[in-house]
């Protein structure tokens, strides 16, 4: 194990470091993890990408979702606590990292408190007519949108034109 | 960068070099690293921001003097402008005002000069990042003002899909400018974080600093969790344009709701970033001004971090009447009542620490008793725009403009002022003249009140939001609105011209003319020097104590 | 100008000047809060109760503070340089905790409140009236029960009767505000959003539209006219025509009727300039017309085959507007639901009329 | 470049590290520094996650749609990616710990291998984006599929409007992670990069294993459409 050395006597003044508890407290020495460490969470990383790939194959109904996040989530915590290094790493930096996650969630929680009680989007209530885009004045002849749902309009002819 | 030369310890006290004197060359101002010159530069940009957003203002406030429209033919009358003009200078005050005046203002620029001082240290713990930070700002205003000039955007701030999105106008460019502008501000928070973290003064634990940085502080967990992902909903917004992705256009089957669902997620933080700084700033002048120790230090201090945390669970009052379910609608009223409360217990905190103080009615003190005015009226009809009730029939109408303008423009802006006249005399080493401070204090809340009552009082009635012509029965109001509105301008001429004064002729500043306890007044010269402090002070009091300030004050009444 | 203002200043002095106190209130209106506009529907009644009480303690706590704040700055100001505080606690945990309880409790009542409003105003009734309505690009349109053609800027609703509406955008958000019934909605394309209200006093009241929707966004307005039962009752069973159907037959008068309703707002008939070009003097003119199909200007004859042209494909001959005004913006198409061609002729009819 | 600090004596054949002059000891930087990194990673985790809600939001609306479109992409292509990606991130991880032991050669060599997998992963990239666009199956205004039998599906295009959107995304800051470890691999050639100083390696190598993170996510979401 190497360590830093302690802080050089700063220029201007001998005395007391600066009382930053977290940076000076413990000692300076970085932990190092060994070869064995990293070639294991590889392996364990390969099998569960096989694994993801193979459960992909069956169909569990709902669960298929939560199956997948749970793989990736195992393979993500793994990334995250070996290879950054936050096992070893200070508490500050952890707190901040993982509560990203936090405020995430907070967006997925409410943005789907909204969507999956709205009820006509999520079960096909009357829908209006389907939007016709020549109502957009701005897409006038001439420009790009207008040609792109030209296309789009007549894209059966398309697709047989291409011979697929 | 020029090498602290060993002479200057041998120059004696007067002509000793402060950051300001010390070097006056082009460079030493645009590549300069240190947080108080950053922070000076901040402020001359910001205040053009705040100055020409202020003219958008006018400029919207005098064509609706008259511009009335006849309901039953609908044909339009009178207005200065044409409809779409007059919704290109809405825009435009919003995007100004919101993202280069009102959130960069108080921490990058009071925020970077007073907060390393504040802490002990001798500058910002990531100095190339802070300067990247301003250019960033220069940059996106510098595209802001562009992608005005070419393409007279006329969304208004808030960029809402799917009419941002077919109107054939620059708001790509607008949009990139916002991206970059939130950058800066991301990067001011990230700088914040770290310094307060690892770069305190010895002795200096979480309690023991001034409640500006737990403000400043909480301010950056926003400014760097929360800009993000304006970051991406502009990116969408640009893809939307260019290559019609469809996620917010229901021309392709997206959805606009989720377009302000992204967009609120920052815009409601963002509007805690805006106040958070304001409060801090309140706590120091407050106390300061009344000589006594801050009321419940620790309540300020955590009700700021609980401002910041619950400000992610609320941003749906935004967007009550926008086709949301009954369940969202259900949590977000509910949670804004929790977000409405640590705000209210700061006002009674420091209405608290005024009660038995010993008031001195300085211009900075005179801008904070007006916040506290209007802090008071802007958070009170909050908690009538919270009830969903009466939001749906208050919702983007007038009541909502006067309210967000008394939080914003009364509490924010007038913090500023607050700040900017504390920390004036540390900034330039000059005092501004009390006299013309009091007359432009007192036009600028008696300007600012009679323009936004008139607006609380058309709104209720009815009176919808961003319209250029307006039907008759509401031209009252708006005339009277106007005429505040005028008043307010002089009240900021008044201000921003002896400022200047100050600058050019003031008498000098020196010492610690206001009596503060705190580090960035005790133990840095005034202006400080480049390095801050001349050994590294050691915290051992509390951040609030006044005993020394006092025997001073006796010693000088004896010996006058 | 000067004088309208001071004449508002002087209607609402004692308003302003009472700073809350309810004014003397105006006789035709019953007690109508003078913040808030004429109650005409179910909802309005108690949506001012809960105003007024929000509106009461936001009064009881800002003068409570602000008598505390202006008591403490005259009283305890620092009259010599030395003068210490009169007190140094930073800390009352009573206090700290009643003024933190206090207004919870307070908040969480005002939402309790707020929800069960909202609660009825997001239910319909079963019985009521069905209503649609079209918002586009600066124009409401409504179609009445029993009548399956729209009608712009003007709707019908009869008194003490629930009406649903249930609407949907052409192109961009919109919000279908009536201040006088305290709804409002947001209106968005692609999905249907309902609204619905019970009147409850006969009169004419605004339609305002409040999602910024483009230039004429304030120009997006209308009325609603609340009739009362036997009127309504008149106009279901066909003893009245309903006004939402009324034609006089005569071409040139529907005409005007109906160019009022849709094309107003774009053309005006006096000359002056807007969104599009005036009809003032145009019939039987030949001007300069661009055609975008070829890119080239064509002379084009203003005739009957040129204004059904313009209406059902306006892009593919733009005329030369005033380039002081600036490019012309795109007209957008009218579908034969909108515009039937009966009503292109009474255009051209009443077209053949201004000079 | 920043004004005269105390400088860190170096190890044997490099170049010793100045302290920035605000700072009490290099312990005092370099924890700055990471905590500073730490914050650009969060708002990084915000980016992605605001695509993240775009895609399930719209999972749930137009779930066969998405089946659909997730089985047009090759998983094969998706697997041979994650692979080299997790590949890439354990030899940045060796890379780091090489630095951490003063191993220049070592430390090198690991940058190098790393800057190729990634070089590796934009070729398999490049050839995916072809392929969909040889099938009419771009973002947006390049939607029109050629398959006749895809037509049917109502949100087909927004699910390929999402694959665009992230993958794209992410591909731009494998190029940006790429730069940065080029600038890296200059620096450790110029030996500024020992156990005294390893600070740079650290950073650049928690921005590598984020970029390998959201393709975690990435892959199941777009390839295995559950």
């Amino acid at each position: 194990m190497t360590t830093l050395d302690a802080a050089a006597p700063g220029h201007g003044h001998g005395h007391g470091h600066s009382a930053h508890a977290e940076a000076h407290g413990h000692e300076h020495d970085h932990h190092v993890c060994g070869v064995p460490t990293f070639v294991g969470i590889l392996l364990i990383l390969f099998v569960l990408t096989v694994l993801t790939v193979g459960v992909s194959h069956f169909d569990f109904g709902r669960f298929n979702m939560w199956i997948a996040m749970a793989i990736a989530a195992v393979k993500a915590s793994l990334v995250i606590s070996v290879f950054m290094h936050v096992l070893w790493d200070t508490t500050i930096n952890r707190i901040f990292f993982l509560s990203s996650f936090l405020f995430l969630g907070l967006f997925f929680l409410f943005a789907f408190a909204d969507l999956l009680a709205r009820g006509d989007l999520v079960k096909a209530h009357a829908r209006p007519a389907p939007l016709d885009a020549s109502d957009i004045s701005e897409w006038g002849p001439g420009t790009k949108e207008h040609k792109f749902f030209e296309q789009f309009k007549n894209r059966e002819k398309n697709g047989k034109a291409k011979g697929h | 960068m020029t090498a602290i030369s060993a002479t200057s310890v041998h120059e004696t006290h007067a002509e000793r070099k402060n950051y300001l004197n010390r070097d006056s060359s082009f460079m030493s101002w645009a590549g300069t690293l240190d947080h108080k010159r950053i922070g000076l530069m901040y402020l001359t940009g910001v205040m053009f921001a705040f100055l020409v957003g202020g003219l958008f203002a006018l400029l919207v406030r005098l064509h609706l003097w008259d511009a009335t429209v006849d309901v039953a033919t609908g044909v339009k009358s009178g207005g200065l402008f044409e409809p779409g003009k007059y919704n290109q200078y809405f825009t435009m005050h919003g995007v100004f005002m919101v993202f280069m005046f009102i959130i960069p203002a108080i921490p990058a620029s009071l925020g970077n000069f007073a907060l390393p001082l504040m802490l002990g240290a001798k500058d910002v713990a990531l100095p190339r990042l802070n300067l990247a930070s301003f250019y960033l700002w220069l940059a996106g205003t510098i595209m802001a003002i562009a992608s005005m000039l070419l393409g007279q955007v006329d969304t208004g701030w808030t960029f809402y899909t799917p009419y941002s999105i077919y109107t054939q106008k620059a708001v790509v460019m607008m949009g990139l400018s916002v991206f970059v502008l939130g950058f800066s501000s991301i990067f001011t928070g990230l700088n914040f974080i770290v310094t307060t973290h690892k770069l305190r003064a010895p002795g200096q634990g979480w309690f023991r600093m001034p409640l500006f940085v737990w403000a400043v502080y909480a301010t950056a967990l926003l400014q760097v969790v929360a800009t993000p992902v304006l970051g991406v909903t502009v990116l969408l917004l640009g893809f939307e344009r260019l290559y019609h992705i469809g996620i917010f256009d229901p021309q392709f089957g997206g959805d606009p709701v989720l377009f302000q669902h992204f967009f609120w997620f920052y815009s409601h933080p963002a509007v805690y970033i805006m106040i958070l700084p304001a409060m801090g700033i309140m706590s120091e002048v407050v106390s300061v001004f009344s000589r006594k120790p801050i009321f419940g230090y620790r309540l300020i201090a955590f009700s700021s971090l609980a401002i910041a945390i619950i400000s992610f669970i609320v941003w749906g009052h935004h967007m009550f009447t926008s086709g949301q379910s009954e369940l969202a609608l259900f949590l977000f009223s509910f949670l804004t009542f929790f977000v409405a409360l640590p705000s209210a217990i700061k006002e009674f905190n420091w209405v608290a620490t005024i009660w038995k103080g010993s008031i001195s009615l300085e211009a900075p003190m005179l801008y904070a008793l007006s916040f506290l005015v209007i802090f008071a009226i802007g958070g009170l009809t909050g908690v009538i725009l919270g009830t969903l009730n009466l939001d749906i029939h208050l919702h983007d109408t007038y009541f909502v403009v006067a309210h967000f303008h008394y939080v914003m423009m009364g509490s924010t802006a007038m913090a500023f002022f607050a700040g900017l006249h504390y920390w004036w005399p540390k900034m330039f080493g000059v005092m501004y003249s009390r006299f013309w401070a009091t007359i432009g204090a007192l036009v600028i809340f008696i300007g600012f009140n009679a323009t936004f009552i008139p607006q609380f009082v058309m709104g209720s009635m009815g009176m919808p939001r961003r319209y250029a012509h307006y039907v008759p029965e509401f031209q009252g109001y708006h005339q009277a609105s106007t005429i505040g509105a005028l008043l307010l301008a002089t009240g900021i001429a008044i201000m921003v011209g002896y400022l200047l004064a100050s600058l050019f002729g003031g008498k000098k500043a020196e010492g610690n003319p206001w009596g503060s306890p705190t580090l960035d007044w005790t133990h840095t010269s005034t202006p400080p020097v480049l390095e801050n402090f001349d050994d590294q002070p050691i915290v051992e009091r509390e951040p609030y104590d006044y005993t020394l300030i006092l025997e001073e004050a006796k010693q000088r009444v004896q010996n006058a | 100008m000067i004088t309208s203002a001071l004449h508002w200043a002087g209607a609402h002095a004692p308003a302003l000047l009472s700073l809350g106190v309810p004014a003397a209130q105006d006789p035709q209106k019953p007690d109508q809060h003078w913040q808030l506009p004429v109650k005409a529907s179910s909802f309005a009644t108690e949506h001012d109760q809960l105003y007024t009480f929000v509106e009461w303690i936001n009064y009881v706590f800002f003068f409570g503070i602000m008598a505390v704040l202006f008591y403490s700055v005259v009283r305890y100001r620092r009259r010599r340089e030395d003068q210490p505080p009169a007190s140094t606690s930073t800390h009352n945990t009573a206090m700290e905790v009643t003024w933190t309880v206090i207004p919870l409790i307070v908040v969480m009542v005002i939402f309790a409140l707020g929800w069960k409003g909202y609660a009825e105003m997001s239910l319909a009734p079963g019985d009521s009236l069905q209503f649609e309505v079209s918002a586009r690009r600066w124009e409401w349109s409504f179609k009445h029960p029993g009548h399956d053609e729209f009608y712009t800027r003007e709707l019908w609703v009869p008194v003490n009767r629930p009406c649903q509406l249930t609407m949907s955008s052409r192109d961009v958000l919109h919000s279908f505000y009536i201040p006088a019934f305290r709804v409002k909605r947001d209106v968005l394309p692609g999905r249907y959003q309902t609204l619905w209200f019970k009147p409850t006093m006969v009169g004419d009241y605004h339609i305002f539209c409040t999602e910024y929707c483009g230039d004429q966004h304030s120009l997006m307005i209308g009325t609603v006219h609340v009739v009362t039962e036997a009127e309504w009752d008149a106009f279901m069973s066909g003893a009245k025509q309903p006004p939402w159907n009324a034609w006089t037959g005569d071409a040139a008068v529907d005409g005007k009727k109906f160019y009022q309703q849709k094309c107003s707002s774009c053309h005006s008939t006096d000359g002056s300039p807007g969104t599009g070009p005036s009809f003032k003097g145009s019939w039987g003119t030949t001007k300069p017309v661009l055609d975008t199909a070829t890119g080239q200007d064509v002379q084009m004859a203003f005739d009957e085959a040129y204004v059904r042209m313009s209406v059902r494909d306006p892009n593919r001959h733009i005329a030369k507007g005033d380039p002081k005004y600036g490019p012309p913006s795109p007209m957008t198409k009218f579908s034969t639901s909108e515009v039937p061609d009966e009503r292109i002729e009474w255009i051209i009819a009443f077209l053949k009329t201004l000079k | 470049m920043s004004h005269a600090g105390h400088t860190v004596p170096a190890p044997a054949g490099f170049v010793p590290h100045t302290v920035a002059h605000h700072f009490e000891s290099q312990e005092q930087e370099y924890q700055s520094a990471k905590l500073g990194f730490w914050l650009f990673l969060v708002t990084e985790i915000l980016l992605f996650g605001g695509l993240f809600v775009a895609y399930f939001y719209y999972h749930t609306v137009h779930h066969d749609a998405f089946s659909i479109g997730g089985k047009q992409l090759s998983w094969k292509l998706g697997t041979t990616n994650t692979a080299v990606l997790l590949f890439s991130s354990f030899t940045m991880a060796m890379g780091v710990r090489s630095a951490q032991l003063s191993q220049k050669k070592a430390m090198l060599t690991y940058l190098v291998l790393t800057f190729l997998c990634a070089c590796g992963f934009l070729v398999v990239k490049y050839f995916e984006y072809s392929a969909k666009i040889d099938h009419g199956l771009g973002a947006g205004s390049m939607f029109h599929p050629h398959d006749p039998q895809l037509l049917g599906y109502e949100g087909l295009s927004m699910f390929f409007a999402l694959y665009w959107t992230m993958t794209g995304i992410h591909g731009f800051h494998v190029l940006c992670g790429m730069v940065v470890i080029a600038w890296l691999i200059w620096r450790g050639a110029k030996g500024e990069l020992h156990a005294k100083h390893y600070m740079p390696v650290d950073i650049v190598g928690l921005y590598w294993h984020l970029v390998d993170l959201i393709w975690i996510f990435l892959f199941p979401l777009l390839y295995l459409v559950p």
